[in-house]
């Protein structure tokens, strides 16, 4: 136990001994990393060979543990009470949202983020690589000092020389260029700023691959102000996205989703359910939402945005001149359809585009204008002060490297040897630079060439700001002590201009006076100034028609460069949690692909898994062309080739030995020895902005195969055609959904399937086991999910949920106790997503708890199906006998060898064994806590005192968790409503999940045609 | 049920009589239970359909044994399947009674099969002494092979001797002998 | 021929013994089959020789004096080494000795010269300190690594809190710490043991008040 | 009486032999030094035992996950394998405790092969539960004996319970009742030889047997009574292991018929591996004479009504899945036969209900190498029959999203490979070292010294 831990992580603390957390000086007894009986592993195996039971039994009765120690403080801090958690609020630094996060920190280990209830802006969800964000702190790839040419060095020794370096610089007037990714925080800005300044020649320069600048630009030209706008998705009836995936990486996809689904309550009126159309070329978890769908190529979505303003200009009587206007690419029912639903909810409807065209983006404002959403739906009222991403001066830049006339050149939290394209030659341009500063946390493709690398802080040890947008600003607190000797970008950045100041004092500094500090901080955010309300005039004269198609030759096909998910531009990509996280559509693992429609693929005659080549048309192209395995994406666009950013990362190659190591075991990482291969080369500029999509590209089938590895077999939610008799319904009710109309007219759900007709099922022994006190339930909302999986990598961090490897996930072996099954199911041509979340259903009349031999599984006093691992011998009968396959089997001995990862882990929670089975408990951990708290309470557990780690993260609201006996709880009521359901109830199985219908904003029609 | 029609007092007499032939050694058995003679025991290779008649040996107890102790086993194992699972530690399974009685059916059908049986052999290899490693005593070579053996108990004097015999070679005795006192079983 | 028959009977007496013997033996090492981590008697040498039965037994000090935790957290908690210097910043030596160190200094007409227990300058030590209980400089402190003594395996959640909140005795689970040289494991931990207790209390309640002590799996396996 | 059944009808052992040429004949072949071929017959063997020992020694290192299973399959090969040795073992007590039963006389030549073969079965059998455990050195905790856990017993609710005592009881019988048969011949055995170790062996082994018919008349009621006890716990048995599947609620597995179709099914396996073994040892042992075309004859037609009934119950299974309405059990049934791994459902079908129809033929039954071919094609047919039942019912059940497929690893198929290994090693020892005839009960319906009537 505590000497498992590496000497030199305790040594690192106890050199620091200042910081603003009291810590263990060495340690205490309860920095405990769970081992179940790990310590007799080596025992186990050699009687496993030797031969079992009695001589086992002997033996084991024999074996004494390793002797323990107890290191306490040597003085007792007074914050801290061994074994209790502490929460401090703070925000999230994994992407530019800034959502606010509450970390537990369990006896000096930040080991879980939760959403931060409070927050104006997250509201108390938190995405996917937010809540995997905890991991970064203890990745054996951070840095733990300060690097010269490559070799360790200390603060002392490296300030020095670069401070000597810079007034050498300062004296002859170099040229300084300090690159860095988007800045959101008002004290960064500021420090970037004030150091600049100290130079004669120096310049800021930032990029974001997932940049919104040309909204920023847009509104620029059509209301001269330089905003972000705020999006109120739950103020909109009506919302027409043009590939704007803002329910899963789109600017604030937590806010989003929060606002989208409160926008969408079926259960309330009729007017308090949304309407959703979604243009675009890939499918996304938005698309997947939508209520309707409709394939756009990047080079047509100008057009349709075109077609749909002059048909709105004409209703408001505004001129758009559309003369030349290529013919509508799609449907034009379909458009005029959407057309008259927005012109009829003029003020409460929302128009986004999610492309990189600032031409586009002002038609999208016009849009918007047309439709009155301004200060409506949309707002203006941006406080923050917006950087305008220029791509030309990154371009810019690159040359001045090139040419050998940048003195010195500072990067900060960006990586453009990876990120941007044509890498070699930005690589050559940096690797000229005279003195290259890198503040990154690790050894990269760009800070690996920098003669100095000054780690910053991972910023769950900070002080940092980062500037909301309403006026208020959300605050960075360090949750932790520095686990290595790193420092906060800040003081490097003082330190440098002449002077060194603290972190803290500089954050606290920007908001003096605005803000009660203390108490800021304490919630984690604090209202510091009341934004102008300068409704700006829109100008119309700024407004011009995208009049042509960007048409794609023949033989080529149009690049769609999309974030995914987990990775956005490769953030996760040092990750296990997110690497082997299933992408929300297509459910793979450890990889990217290019995405084809099943008719392309046809048409370029090949299947999945087989590798692709693809090749830029440009000139370059040759150059910057990958090769891909190929996925069949069905409901995608045929025009189009869909890749994820974020792969191909050379951190990634880390994972070499990921995963258990036997005969017959494939290797994790590709051909190139990575996890995925970079698509950064496909990036192209256009009009001087770097677009993920719109480029045409070539793509030609090679002969060799990849298969990819993917958590789900089967797709669809109907059983093959050739596996069917006649009267046999095909559609399996594992989902069952209906539309809006439907709903309200019926106020239940549509029949899906015999397996839903059955009579009243009795109970045979109904009087045997009553739940007197409590009986803990959970009802999901299938409508408001939207399939982004935070709750899966939540629940992964909660529970010690081992991370298996690209080949166990082949053989059908991920681990994660709640997944989330998708299925595709076909609507009169077009393609439908369903997402449902699974895990253990916890049934009163569980099959697997009467198979288990050896009393492993049995029922809880409150209705919980527990498992008892040290119990469990692994006959895996009880996964055979469970209807929805949620039982999870330790194969191996999942490897805990990164003992700083392991620092993650969750003390309250055992670490499982090879041999044994395990799965979903509801976190029975927290029921615990908060019944043992009710308790020294004198009081009762109230409804919402217990959140399994899945609802608290889910940005949707979809899960809900409580007490079904409890006729007021929310859990209960929402089991009351007509579209809930639980799953195969007609094998009286009396499962404690219960589902709500996804209810779809449909027609009447649409809904009989694909149920009947 | 193992009685030993030899008392162990000394010079007590037996007449051996081996045959070669199944019927032969029917036939005398027969005969000399007809004629009131003691027969103390028969060896045969094999066993004799009809013999059992001849020597006139009541039916063996040995299924009351296997009755009694297979209905024991099953008895215990049915309580002992409540007792663990309803009273010891009722513990709530898949939502079934605490008492599953059908459920604990084929365990104790199981176990009252196993008491029945080995009891029944248990009780049968100790009450004919019939044990590992202990020494067997031959009446007369080849008894395990393909030759009978006859031995009948002189009992007092009316034994006549020649009488008895010339019954005997009436059934084509191969081998006739006197023996005093032979330890048999 | 006679000896063919005692032989028999030996034979039978023999088997059966031995039948018995090895049932026996069988039964033995049913009862000595321990859960891991359950070492009833463990009673390790400390780093520093305290005395649970001076300071509880003799001094009466509260347990949760030192286990300050014990009623609040998961753990009870080993106290740190500034808690005993509330005392021993004063207290360095027995009485015994430093009164012997008065009388010998009134003797030899001197400054009585402070005494410290050797068992006690292990806590200096920690400390870095030196006679005048000052910061030695340049020295590193240095944390006591006490032994644990009562292990649950890693599988099984105990939370201390809920127990001392209940009601229950230190010494239920502890045996008479308070009587201990050097402390020892006195009840082995077992999970039988556990369940019996928890029955028990749920019978007969807990310090006159009835309590729900959970038998199910999940109150300690998770 | 048995000796008029004797008579009227053809004499069971051929070549009128004496009691006396009878032990000559069955002993003479163990005194015998080992044929050529035997040695060559255990090398093969043990060195396929060897492979599955190195194999399954490396998988209780490594873990389950050499094995080709996954979440949706948790059994394939390790289950399959067990029923289908258990099957094989049912044979041999039908044989010896039935037949016996049933006073039928022809079983007595081949009763003693057939009785080691369940022996040796039920071990290969028993070995898998075993093995395919996550934490096979915890087995012990499937007995109910007093711990350390307090009151914490087993689950008598479960199957793998059931399973657990049911095979450990069937193999205690069968040993049992095998060894009783065998001790009047390890006399016999004993008296023969002159000195050595089979002398002392089968000394100690033989009880002090020495042919008191006292003795053979209670030996007699023990024995009737040991045939009436395995004659239901036979068909108990393989009931149970059926309940693995039955009592389940994956669609496919949870059915009524399984019972008495997995009983049909192990004696038609059981009865196909003793034809198998028995033609083997009739002609290396050269015991034409005591298995004699009759048996054979008489075993085929054991085949074919066993056959028949799992046609029966094949059939069965589809129209009561159709007639259910349900459409997870129709899909099951459909999925088998149309499926992914529709193969093995068609080789099960062509192997257990095509070929057993040759047998009705006379000349067939009486042309020795086809009717091998034909048992040999029965016991593949039913090893596939048990995978079907296991994993076509597994890899495809209620939600889609569960539905995978499966592929056995090197390392299982070494397992398998191994289990055979051990069972034909255990059977050429058999027939080294132990009459592979019950020469006493041969005697018994000898027409040899029989008054004819």
């Amino acid at each position: 136990m505590v000497q498992k831990k590496p000497k030199d992580y305790w040594k690192s603390l106890q050199q620091r001994d200042d910081g603003t957390i009291a810590l263990p000086v060495a340690g205490d007894e309860f920095v405990e990393v769970p081992q179940d009986e790990r310590r007799g592993v080596s025992r186990r195996d050699f009687l496993a060979a030797a031969g079992f039971t009695f001589g086992s039994m002997a033996l084991t009765g024999c074996t004494r543990a390793p002797v323990e120690k107890a290191i306490p403080y040597l003085v007792q801090p007074e914050a801290i009470i061994p074994g209790r958690a502490t929460y401090y609020a703070s925000t999230c630094g994994a992407c530019s949202a800034g959502c606010g996060i509450l970390a537990k920190n369990r006896d000096g280990r930040t080991i879980k983020l939760e959403g931060n209830p409070d927050h104006p802006i997250s509201r108390g969800g938190l995405c996917a690589i937010g809540q995997a964000s905890v991991l970064g702190l203890y990745d054996s790839n951070r840095l733990r000092n300060s690097l010269h040419k490559n070799a360790p060095s200390t603060w002392a020794e490296s300030d020095s020389q670069i401070a000597a370096r810079l007034d050498v610089i300062r004296s002859n007037k170099g040229a300084v260029r300090v690159l860095t990714g988007p800045i959101t925080s008002p004290t960064a800005r500021r420090a970037v700023d004030s150091f600049v300044k100290t130079f004669p020649d120096a310049q800021h320069i930032t990029y974001d691959v997932l940049s919104s600048a040309a909204i920023v630009q847009a509104h620029e030209r059509t209301h001269e102000r330089r905003v972000l706008p705020r999006y109120r998705f739950d103020k909109a009836e009506v919302i027409v996205s043009f590939d704007a995936d803002f329910l899963g990486t789109w600017i604030s996809p937590v806010a989003f989703a929060m606002d989208w689904s409160a926008g969408r309550r079926a259960d309330a009126a009729p007017d308090q359910f949304s309407y959703h159309a979604q243009f675009e070329g890939r499918v996304s978890v938005t698309g997947a939402k939508a209520d309707r769908r409709v394939r756009v190529a990047p080079g047509e979505a100008g057009v349709v945005m075109s077609h749909l303003a002059s048909r709105l200009a004409q209703r408001a009587g505004e001129a758009l001149d559309t003369t030349g206007l290529a013919p509508c690419p799609i449907d034009s029912h379909v458009l005029d359809d959407v057309a008259n639903r927005l012109w009829h909810a003029r003020g409460k409807s929302l128009v986004v585009c999610g492309s990189q065209s600032a031409d586009e983006q002002v038609l999208c404002n016009f849009l918007n204008h047309l439709l009155g959403n301004y200060g409506q739906s949309l707002d203006l009222e941006d406080s923050a002060d917006r950087i305008c991403h220029d791509d030309e001066a990154v371009q810019s830049l690159i040359q001045e490297l090139a040419s050998g006339s940048v003195a010195a050149l500072f990067v900060h939290g960006v990586n453009p040897v990876y990120d941007l394209p044509n890498g070699a030659a930005v690589e050559n341009a940096i690797s000229k630079a005279h003195m290259f500063v890198s503040l990154a946390d690790r050894v990269d493709e760009t800070s690996k060439l920098a003669t100095f690398v000054c780690p910053d802080h991972h910023f769950l040890e900070a002080w940092g700001d980062h500037d909301v947008g309403d006026g208020s600003i959300s605050f960075f607190q360090p949750t932790m002590r520095p686990l290595h000797d790193t420092r906060s970008m800040l003081e490097s950045l003082s330190i440098w201009s002449g002077k060194l100041r603290l972190a803290q004092d500089l954050v606290r500094e920007t908001t003096q006076g605005r803000v009660l500090w203390d108490e800021a901080i304490h919630n984690g955010f604090a209202k510091a100034t009341s934004v102008a309300v300068a409704t700006a005039s829109f100008r119309s004269g700024s407004v011009k028609a995208v009049l042509g198609i960007e048409q794609v030759p023949a033989d080529k096909l149009t690049l769609v460069l999309y974030p995914k998910v987990s990775m956005l531009d490769g953030r996760g990509a040092s990750n296990p949690w997110l690497q082997e996280m299933p992408d929300p559509i297509s459910k793979v693992v450890w990889d990217n692909y290019a995405s084809l429609s099943e008719a392309t693929a046809a048409r370029l005659n090949v299947g999945a898994g087989d590798v692709v080549r693809i090749g830029l048309s440009e000139a370059d192209g040759a150059a910057n062309a990958l090769e891909l395995p190929v996925l069949i994406q069905p409901g995608q666009h045929d025009q189009v080739v869909a890749i994820a950013l974020g792969y191909g990362k050379e951190e990634s190659a880390r994972f070499a030995k990921l995963g258990p190591q036997w005969i017959e075991r494939k290797e994790l990482l590709g051909e190139n020895g990575l996890v995925g291969t970079s698509a950064a080369g496909l990036l192209s500029y256009r009009d001087g902005t770097l677009r993920l999509s719109g480029a045409s590209v070539t793509v030609s089938a090679t002969r060799r195969k990849h298969q990819l590895a993917c958590t789900q077999d089967y797709h669809n939610i109907e059983v093959p055609e050739s596996l069917t008799v006649l009267g046999m319904d095909r559609r399996r009710p594992m989902v069952q959904e209906t539309t809006l109309a439907g709903y309200k007219r019926d106020g239940k759900l549509p029949q899906h399937g015999h397996g839903t007709h059955h009579p009243d099922l009795g109970e045979l022994w109904a009087d045997d086991h009553k739940y007197e006190g409590h009986h803990w339930g959970m009802a999901v909302d299938l409508t408001a999910c939207t399939g982004c999986s935070a709750c899966v990598v939540a629940c992964q961090i909660e529970n010690n949920v081992p991370v298996v490897g690209r080949d166990e996930v082949q053989r059908k072996r991920i681990m994660h106790w709640l997944r989330i099954d998708r299925y595709y199911c076909d609507n009169d041509g077009d393609v439908d997503v369903l997402h449902q979340p699974m895990m253990c259903q916890h049934c009163d009349h569980a099959p697997c708890e009467t198979v288990c031999p050896v009393l492993a599984t049995v029922h809880g006093e409150e209705g919980l199906n527990q498992q008892a691992y040290n119990r469990c011998v692994g006959t895996r009968y009880c996964a055979n006998n469970c209807p929805y396959k949620v039982r999870r089997f330790n194969w191996f001995e999942y490897a805990r060898d990164d003992t700083l990862a392991n620092q993650a882990l969750n003390p309250d929670v055992t670490v499982r064994s090879r041999g044994v089975m395990e799965k979903c408990s509801f976190c029975v951990q927290r029921i615990e806590a908060a019944r043992l708290e009710s308790k020294q309470q004198g009081r009762s557990i109230a409804d919402g005192d217990i959140q399994p780690a899945c609802q608290q993260s889910c940005p949707a609201r979809a899960i809900v968790f409580g007490d079904m006996n409890d006729p007021e709880s929310a859990v209960s009521k929402l089991m009351a409503r007509g579209r809930h359901y639980r799953l195969l109830e007609e094998t009286n199985v009396r499962p404690s999940v219960g589902y709500l219908g996804l209810v779809r904003n449909r027609d009447e029609n649409k809904d009989q045609s694909h149920h009947g | 049920m193992a009685k030993n029609l030899i008392s162990r007092d000394d010079n007590r007499r037996f007449l051996l009589a081996v045959f070669e032939r199944e019927e032969d050694i029917l036939g005398a058995t027969n005969a000399a239970r007809e004629r009131g003679l003691v027969i103390a025991d028969v060896y045969t290779p094999y066993a004799i359909h009809g013999l059992d008649k001849a020597m006139g040996l009541r039916p063996s107890r040995l299924p009351w044994v296997c009755f009694a102790l297979g209905l024991a086993g099953a008895s215990f194992k049915v309580w002992f399947e409540f007792w663990t699972s309803a009273t010891d530690w009722p513990i709530n399974v898949g939502g079934k009674p605490w008492n599953s009685l059908p459920a604990f059916v084929p365990v104790t059908f199981e176990v009252m099969v196993l008491f029945a049986a080995l009891s029944t052999v248990a009780v049968f290899l100790v009450g004919r002494r019939l044990l590992p490693g202990k020494r067997p005593r031959l009446a007369a070579s080849g008894v395990t092979d393909n030759r009978f053996a006859l031995v009948i108990e002189e009992t007092d004097a009316t034994f006549d001797l020649g009488e008895v015999s010339a019954m005997l070679r009436s059934f084509g005795v191969s081998h006739l002998e006197e023996r005093v006192d032979q330890d048999l079983l | 021929m006679l000896t063919g028959k005692k032989g028999l009977r030996n034979l039978t007496a023999v088997l059966l013994i031995g039948a018995a013997f090895n049932a026996a033996l069988l039964a033995t090492r049913l009862g000595a089959f321990h859960l891991p981590g359950n070492h009833q008697g463990y009673a390790p040498k400390q780093p520093i020789a305290y005395s649970h039965r001076l300071h509880a037994g003799e001094l009466l000090i509260d347990c949760q004096y030192c286990h300050y935790s014990a009623s609040t957290s998961r753990h009870a908690g080993i106290p740190a080494a500034s808690v005993c210097m509330n005392c021993h910043k004063f207290v360095t030596d027995t009485l015994g000795s430093v009164r012997a160190e008065d009388e010998k200094a009134e003797e030899e007409g001197r400054k009585p010269r402070r005494m410290v227990s050797p068992e006690l300058q292990k806590l200096y030590d920690a400390f870095a300190l030196d006679e005048e209980m000052k910061p030695k400089p340049g020295e590193q402190q240095s944390p006591i690594e006490w032994i644990k003594v009562h292990n649950l395996p890693d599988y099984v959640y105990f939370n201390h809190s809920t127990h001392v909140t209940a009601g229950v005795a230190c010494q239920k689970c502890h045996g008479a710490v308070e009587t201990m040289e050097r402390v020892s494991q006195v009840e082995d931990l077992s999970m039988g043991w556990c369940v019996n207790c928890h029955r028990d209390v749920n019978r007969v309640g807990l310090g006159g008040k009835s309590v729900d002590a959970s038998l199910d799996c999940a109150a300690c396996h998770y | 009486m048995a000796s008029v059944h004797a008579t009227i009808s053809e004499p069971l052992i051929l070549g009128d032999k004496s009691p006396g040429q009878v032990t000559d004949d069955v002993c003479s072949s163990l005194e015998r030094g080992p044929h050529v071929s035997w040695w060559i017959a255990l090398t093969v063997s043990s060195s396929m035992l060897l492979l599955g020992l190195v194999a399954v020694v490396y998988q209780v290192l490594t873990g389950i996950g050499t094995w080709g299973l996954n979440n949706t399959v948790g059994w394939a090969f390790d289950i399959t394998n067990f029923v289908f040795w258990i099957g094989i073992g049912h044979a041999g007590t039908l044989i010896s405790a039935v037949l016996f039963l049933f006073r039928q006389k022809w079983r007595t030549s081949v009763n003693r092969a057939a009785e080691a073969m369940t022996i040796i079965a039920v071990i290969c059998a028993g070995i898998y539960p075993l093995i395919h455990m996550g934490r096979p050195w915890l087995a012990h905790w499937m007995m109910p004996y007093p711990n350390t856990r307090g009151p914490l017993w087993i689950n008598f609710r479960s199957p793998l319970v059931w399973d657990f005592f049911a095979i450990s009881t069937y193999f205690t019988i069968s040993f049992v009742f095998w060894y009783l048969g065998l001790v009047p011949d390890l006399a016999t055995l004993r008296d023969r030889l002159a000195r050595g170790w089979r002398k002392t062996v089968a000394g100690f082994l033989s009880l002090g047997w020495n042919g008191s018919f006292r003795t053979w008349f209670h030996y007699e009621t023990v024995y009737l009574l040991l045939a009436g006890l395995a004659t239901p716990l036979v068909i108990s048995v393989h009931t149970i292991v059926s309940w693995d599947f039955a009592t389940s609620v994956i669609p496919g597995w949870h059915t009524t018929i399984l019972p008495p179709y997995f009983v049909a099914g192990a004696i038609f396996s059981g009865m196909s591996m003793v034809l198998t073994l028995m033609l083997i040892a009739r002609k290396t042992m050269r015991l034409e004479d005591y298995i004699t075309e009759r048996h054979v004859g008489a075993m085929c037609k054991l085949l074919i009504a066993t056959g028949g009934m799992v046609t029966m119950a094949y059939a069965t299974e589809f129209v009561t899945a159709m007639y259910s309405n349900n459409q997870y059990e129709q899909f099951a049934f459909i999925n088998r036969a149309k499926g992914p791994l529709c193969w093995a459902y068609w080789i099960m079908v062509s192997c257990n209900v095509l070929s057993p129809q040759l047998l009705w033929f006379k000349w067939v039954r009486s042309n020795m190498a086809i009717v091998f071919a034909v048992t040999i094609l029965i016991n593949i047919g039913m090893w596939f029959e048990r995978f079907v039942i296991i994993v076509t019912s597994l890899h495809r059940d209620y939600l889609p999203s569960n539905w995978t497929g499966y592929v056995p690893t090197s390392i299982e198929i070494a397992t398998l490979v191994g289990s055979f290994g051990l069972f034909l090693t255990l059977f050429l020892l058999f027939c080294r070292f132990v009459p592979v005839i019950a020469i006493a009960e041969v005697k018994g319906v000898l027409n040899h010294g029989k008054k004819p009537h």
